[in-house]
């Protein structure tokens, strides 16, 4: 039998997969979907520093170790769904810890240029439709996102622009991606530079190229009003972006200056920026908590309200800092994705994992809680790169408990130790 | 004059707001007063040796701070004197008065500041005399002096006030000033950014953003936002 | 031994192998290091060969490939291995530097640790 | 539970009940005669010299979905103030933009028991429906957006009536919206170009169709489906100084339809909709204009949009016009092109009382306000855009005492004395008028027929007031006015007391209302569009939509 699915691996959250539940196999989705949609190792059972235990054995332990903590950091989010966030927002206002999410190691910058700047931006829909230009900077969906040139960017067919051929595409970066490859126009930028860049491209777009040097950040001027026409010529135009901009010198800067020169493109024409968000449900894992608390991550409730300083409250700053004293992650991986020094703290203090697959974080976790996977065990809300809800699907049926239920027991458990 | 040393090694960070006025309270006022030590809300004598000499509106911190902040938030008057390292937000929202750290400073020092003195003699970390996020105006006031090196982000939004720093600076200095001086005697890396009136003066090495004039006085700009900012060589 | 820059970032097999952290497959999807073509002369290597990368904050052995890269840029994937090396200072904004980092590389007759081992060595 | 609510002053203008001593009784959430309650079983509250009133009704606020959040993530600045820590309730926190539960609890404590979303994307329709799940306290509903739609645009320029019928059934399931909002018809779909919508008579570029021909086809398709609420329209022209012409031609449109329930056309936010003059240096008001064509229409409302001094977020779908904002603040800004189905834009402000455009906004809401009969207008301040809700209080303290709107004047920049006419209006409006103005009318104009009332068989949601409305005189005592109904001695939301001195004492989940309409078309007719056109979304139609399972509490209205 043959379903539709909702693919869970990327923030494209292609919904128009085909899953053969006998075959155990899927169609249609990329090299990431159908690694997704295929059978893996699973975490076997919940355990207790490495004993096998039952759920409520292993969450009656999760929920001593939240509660007897003095700071507990609550990170991960980011491949669950909307339901499991909230109450995972929920849980962190109890026990009074920190929520951080996997996008303070990818868009939390993002986020902040969002605080200075705003976001001009538009559905992957109204890309498609109507962009004429496109631009990929500092991200490589060829590689990250393999499905979104054919159905939102590069090659989608939309109402003006119809196919590629009516579509010009360029590609900044640092090196000659997979994606630079299927580009019209390749921006060869030294790495770190691309603030400079921008700040030029504004002045070139605003009439003062005169004051721009020959050459910025290894972009020769020229290339730069090449760049710079091309965008102000451009009937409606998108701007895609990715780490290379926020995991790079300048960081939140690197986006925020992208979308000053959006703003600016928009007194000639239209243009759009999008963040390309990695996760399937990283967008919802900062959407929930600004609708529950107001901020999108780094949310400390020590003092029985959220605050948000990303400088002290992301997972990597608490962990480096020492400012946490157990942490329960939940649908990531920090201990493979995070730079060495905050592993470091993650092997010291009592760590809770809730998770479908065995990982490096499985590795020193103390209390190891399995979970379904959303998509394919368990269905739930998620929110693609652009913001846009989707209902992702449960096609077959597991003994695994889903997050959410895993959080509410969870819940149940704190509500009882805490009177 | 109060004298605080901490009495443990602190398990998580702790936030105390604590300004020299404390020190003009009685003994018991302040023993009770209220920090936040993780979820806990303690009070001061749980986690600090608490010494009080005399009425002077000073406080001497001793001891490692380094995991305390907050700090000098909002102080008004009097002085704090911090013998080594303090935690972020030290001296952010000040009025006035003066506060002299030792050692390192972390993030935030003198975040919003206007009024009064800031002194580390050691390194700062970053977003010295910064706007909180989302806030429009940065530093308005007064004057915070680095001895050693800053991190990224100074001055950012600026309206006021000046910033010295004897040693390098990282990235984004003085980003959408408006007002007010910042001057590195060493070497930094992007200045100027966004810019729209105040002065940089720099000793060594920078990277100046590309949309600023090059004219006698020096760099003006940034001409994305029509400033006036003036960047020179020191 | 070259002197370039790191950056470190998703690939397809990364990807394709996330969640599979503790196999083989995965291994071989993030314990490399690409280089230019000219570095890699430089450095002498054949393809498969091992070379040590450090940087302020770490080092790490690697597997080297041959990579369409400009002379001076280095690419590990995203994974245990790249962040032996990167920066994790956060500079104010909460993110680490994954991408920009000094490196320097140089051959090794060390052998690649597994991911396993390279946790335990943290 | 039941409830006897005793000896307290009802009023219940629809009801024709003003300032009546009158028992109030209360059984399994609705409002009963004494004869089913068991006085023994029965919880008593002593309303005495008390006002008693229907629970608040808001048919026009941004307080679910990607606007408000959105506008959340872009200001940290707005969500710092922090109102309460957490304990048996939610933390809440926020200046004028409120979190979810904020939003609940602080309608609550006014008093308020239902409120809309006035603006569904109906591509992000889930997201509206998590928000509003994550709202507790309040009944609710969301309103799609449709005025440019592209199966509307191509329907309006095909006058193919039937096939926009059934679309509008077809989306407000999909959507599980409540009603027709249309914001800035046509100008959105030109915003894709760069250029907007200004006039009735602009055509709407890539469709042979004007603002004019889609805003009249709605409101016939509307009218013969018969949809419990009217179109309910955001003008052409918002924010734009001489743009109460529009508005004035706008209005006149509802002219010939007729529904002996409720109004064809609501106009909403008309403030932002109001003003004359050339540019805002010479910008003036235009309401009395609009109050002149309102009063003499049968068929039309408004709500006021009334600006409060303060910080706000301007957030709508009508995107050209936030851009244009973004351009005359230098502030940041949002947008969202989104598929095939309009826009929307956001950007921050403050109003200040000295500077003169914003003191005749703020005049010219509430000229508005008092200018316009009581039956045909009500109490909005298009929550985020003119500021907070919470605020409602002052503004029905202003509609009723001249002599603190004399004493606001003071503070405000005197340029509204020559450009308003606010300084002249004598009218006070009366204490039964402005609890009309919040609760029956805003019920009527939606078509919920349980609220905004206190007559037997309505939902028991339930207000009572720290002030004797028999002794108090609103004109004089405009103070207590604007504390009394900041703070509900007890609020009542489905016969539970949900608060109690102005204090939450219990959270509850209120319903969620959506509007189902398709017995009354034939879905077929439009399915082969449906499926042609959808290739030019990002989703397939088969995952397009909210099923009703995973709203929390959803109530049906078939029609």
């Amino acid at each position: 039998m043959e379903v539709n699915v909702v693919c869970t691996f990327c923030g494209s959250v292609c919904d128009d997969g085909l899953f053969d539940v006998e075959k155990f196999r899927s169609k249609r989705l990329c090299k990431l979907g159908s690694s997704k949609f295929s059978k893996k190792e699973r975490i076997k059972s919940p355990m207790i520093d490495g004993k096998e235990v039952s759920y409520e054995e292993a969450i009656a332990k999760a929920a001593e170790i939240l509660v007897n903590a003095k700071r507990p950091l609550l990170y991960g989010w980011a491949s669950t769904v909307n339901e499991a966030i909230r109450l995972g927002i929920i849980l962190t206002e109890k026990v009074r810890g920190v929520y951080d999410q996997c996008a303070s190691v990818c868009h939390a910058p993002s986020i902040l240029a969002v605080i200075e700047e705003g976001l001009p931006a538009g559905t992957l829909g109204c890309i498609k439709n109507r962009a004429d230009v496109v631009v990929f900077w500092g991200c490589n969906p060829m590689e990250a996102h393999p499905r979104h040139g054919m159905r939102y960017s590069i090659s989608a067919k939309g109402l003006l622009v119809k196919d590629r051929k009516a579509r010009k595409v360029i590609v900044v970066d640092v090196r000659e991606t997979r994606t630079a490859r299927q580009a019209d126009m390749f921006v060869q930028v030294k790495p770190g530079y691309d603030y400079l860049v921008f700040s030029a491209l504004r002045a070139i777009i605003a009439g003062n190229a005169d004051v721009v040097p020959d050459e910025v950040g290894g972009v020769s001027k020229d290339k730069l009003i090449e760049l710079a026409e091309t965008m102000k010529n451009a009937k409606y135009g998108a701007v895609f972006y990715g780490l290379g901009l926020t995991q790079s010198r300048g960081r939140d800067r690197n986006v925020e200056n992208a979308i000053k020169l959006i703003q600016l493109l928009n007194r000639y024409t239209r243009w759009v920026i999008l963040p390309m968000r990695g996760h399937y449900n990283v967008t919802g894992a900062g959407e929930v908590p600004a609708w529950e608390c107001g901020y999108q991550y780094a949310i400390d409730f020590s003092r029985g309200y959220p605050r948000f300083y990303p400088n002290e409250f992301s997972a990597v700053e608490v962990l480096k800092r020492g400012d946490c004293d157990a942490a329960l992650i939940i649908a990531s991986d920090p201990v493979a994705h995070f730079p060495k020094e905050a592993v470091k703290k993650l092997k010291e203090i009592p760590v809770i994992q809730i998770d479908p697959f065995p990982n490096m974080t499985t590795l020193v976790a103390n209390v190891v809680i399995p979970s379904a996977i959303y998509g394919l065990e368990a269905e739930g809300t998620a929110y693609r790169m652009d913001v846009i809800p989707i209902r992702v699907k449960k096609v077959i049926d597991t003994e695994y408990w889903s997050d959410e239920k895993i959080l509410e027991e969870l819940i149940k458990k704190v509500d009882e130790l805490m009177g | 004059m109060l004298i605080l040393k901490p009495k443990v090694d602190f398990v998580v960070c702790v936030e105390a707001e604590i300004t020299p006025e404390l020190a003009t309270k009685d003994l018991e006022e302040i023993k009770k007063f209220k920090v936040y030590y993780g979820k806990e809300e303690v009070e001061l004598e749980k986690l600090f040796e608490i010494t009080k000499q005399g009425n002077e509106k000073k406080i001497v911190l001793e001891g490692d701070f380094s995991k305390v902040k907050w700090i000098g938030y909002r102080m008004e008057d009097g002085e704090i004197v911090v013998k080594g390292n303090v935690g972020s937000h030290c001296g952010s929202c000040m009025k006035g008065g003066r506060i002299v750290v030792e050692g390192n400073a972390d993030d935030w020092l003198g975040a919003e500041m206007s009024g009064g003195e800031i002194i580390v003699k050691g390194n700062a970390a970053n977003l010295v005399g910064c706007p909180y996020h989302g806030d429009l105006t940065g530093m308005t006031g007064g004057k915070i002096l680095i001895e050693g090196n800053a991190g990224n982000y100074v001055g950012e939004r600026m309206n006021g006030g000046e910033i010295e720093i004897k040693g390098n600076a990282g990235d984004f200095i003085g980003t959408e000033m408006r007002n007010g001086k910042i001057v590195i005697h060493g070497s930094c890396g992007f200045v100027g950014g966004d810019m729209r009136g105040g002065e940089i003066l720099i000793g060594g090495d920078f990277e100046i953003v590309p949309s600023f004039k090059r004219t006698d006085e020096g760099w003006v700009g940034d001409v994305n936002v029509k400033g006036e900012g003036i960047i020179k060589k020191l | 031994m070259v002197d370039v820059v790191l950056i470190t970032g998703r690939t397809l097999d990364q990807g394709a192998t996330v969640e599979e952290k503790l196999t083989e497959e995965y291994f071989k999807a993030v314990s490399y290091i690409e280089l230019s073509e000219e570095d890699f002369k430089a450095l002498g290597l054949q393809e498969g060969d091992r070379v040590k990368v450090k940087t302020d904050f770490g080092e790490v052995v690697v597997f080297a490939k041959k990579a369409n890269l400009p002379k001076g840029l280095a690419f590990i994937p995203m994974g245990p291995y790249a962040n032996q090396v990167v920066d994790p200072s956060t500079d104010g904004t909460g993110m680490p530097q994954f991408k920009g980092v000094k490196a320097v590389v140089e051959k090794t007759d060390e052998a690649v640790r597994s991911v396993k081992e390279l946790l335990e060595a943290i | 539970m039941m409830l006897h609510i005793k000896n307290g002053i009802v009023i219940d203008p629809k009801n024709k009940v003003i300032k009546e001593k009158m028992d109030i009784f209360v059984k399994d959430g609705k409002i009963v005669e004494e004869s089913e309650i068991k006085k023994d079983e029965c919880k008593v509250i002593d309303a005495t010299n008390k006002l008693v009133v229907a629970g608040g009704v808001d048919m026009h606020a941004h307080i679910a979905g990607s606007k408000i959040n959105t506008g959340r993530t872009m200001r940290p600045e707005e969500m710092r103030p922090v109102r309460s820590k957490a304990n048996k309730f939610r933390a809440t926190v926020g200046r004028t933009l409120l979190t979810a539960p904020t939003i609940g609890y602080e309608y609550a404590k006014m008093g308020y028991t239902t409120a809309f979303e006035a603006a569904q994307p109906p591509i992000g329709a889930l997201h509206t429906h998590e928000e509003l799940d994550s709202i507790p306290m309040v009944d609710k509903a969301a309103l799609p957006v449709f005025g440019n739609w592209h199966f509307v645009l191509k329907y309006v320029a095909e006058k193919d009536l039937e096939k926009l019928k059934t679309f509008i059934a077809w989306a407000l399931e999909r959507t599980k919206g409540y009603g027709v909002k249309v914001v800035n018809p046509g100008g959105v779909e030109a915003w894709m170009y760069g250029k907007n919508c200004r006039n009735l008579d602009d055509e709407v570029p890539g469709f042979n169709v004007t603002p004019r021909e889609i805003i009249t086809s709605l409101i016939k398709a509307v009218e013969e489906l018969r949809l419990t609420h009217c179109v309910h329209l955001h003008c052409n022209n918002l924010g734009n100084p001489g743009n109460y012409q529009t508005t004035v031609e706008t209005i006149k449109l509802a002219n010939g339809f007729k529904n002996d329930k409720r109004p064809v056309l609501h106009i909403t936010h008309v403030q932002f909709n109001a003003y004359a003059g050339t540019s805002w240096r010479d910008v003036k008001s235009g309401a009395e204009e609009i109050a002149k064509v309102v009063n003499k229409m049968d068929n039309v409302t408004i709500d006021m949009g009334q600006p409060i001094f303060g910080t706000a977020t301007a957030m709508t779908g009508d995107a050209p016009f936030q851009f244009t904002l973004h351009r005359l603040l230098g502030a940041k800004w949002s947008n969202k092109d989104s598929e095939v189905e309009g826009g929307a834009g956001i950007v921050p402000l403050v109003y200040l009382p000295k500077n003169p455009v914003h003191a005749v906004q703020w005049a010219i809401g509430l000229e508005l306000g008092l200018l316009i009969d009581s039956d045909k207008v009500v109490i909005t301040t298009d929550y985020p855009n003119g500021g907070p809700f919470t605020e409602y209080p002052y503004i029905m303290a202003m509609l009723m005492s001249k002599k603190m709107r004399e004493k606001e004047l003071e503070r405000v920049s005197p340029y509204v004395q020559k450009a308003t006419n606010l300084p002249a209006i004598d009218t006070e409006k009366t204490l039964e008028e402005v609890i009309h103005m919040t609760r029956d009318l805003p019920a009527k104009i939606l078509g919920l027929e349980d609220k905004g009332h206190l007559g037997v068989g309505a939902d028991a949601d339930i207000a009572i007031y720290d002030i004797n409305p028999l002794e108090i005189d609103p004109s004089n005592d405009y103070e207590l006015i604007n504390k009394a109904f900041r703070r509900a001695m007890y609020t009542i939301k489905g016969g539970e007391i949900i608060v109690k001195d102005g204090e939450l004492v219990k959270e509850v989940w209120g319903k969620t209302y959506w509007v189902d309409v398709r017995g009354k078309v034939e879905l077929e007719a439009i399915k082969a569009d449906l499926e042609d056109y959808f290739k030019y979304y990002s989703i397939e139609l088969q995952n397009y939509g909210v099923e009703e399972r995973w709203i929390r509490m959803p109530e049906k209205i078939v029609l």
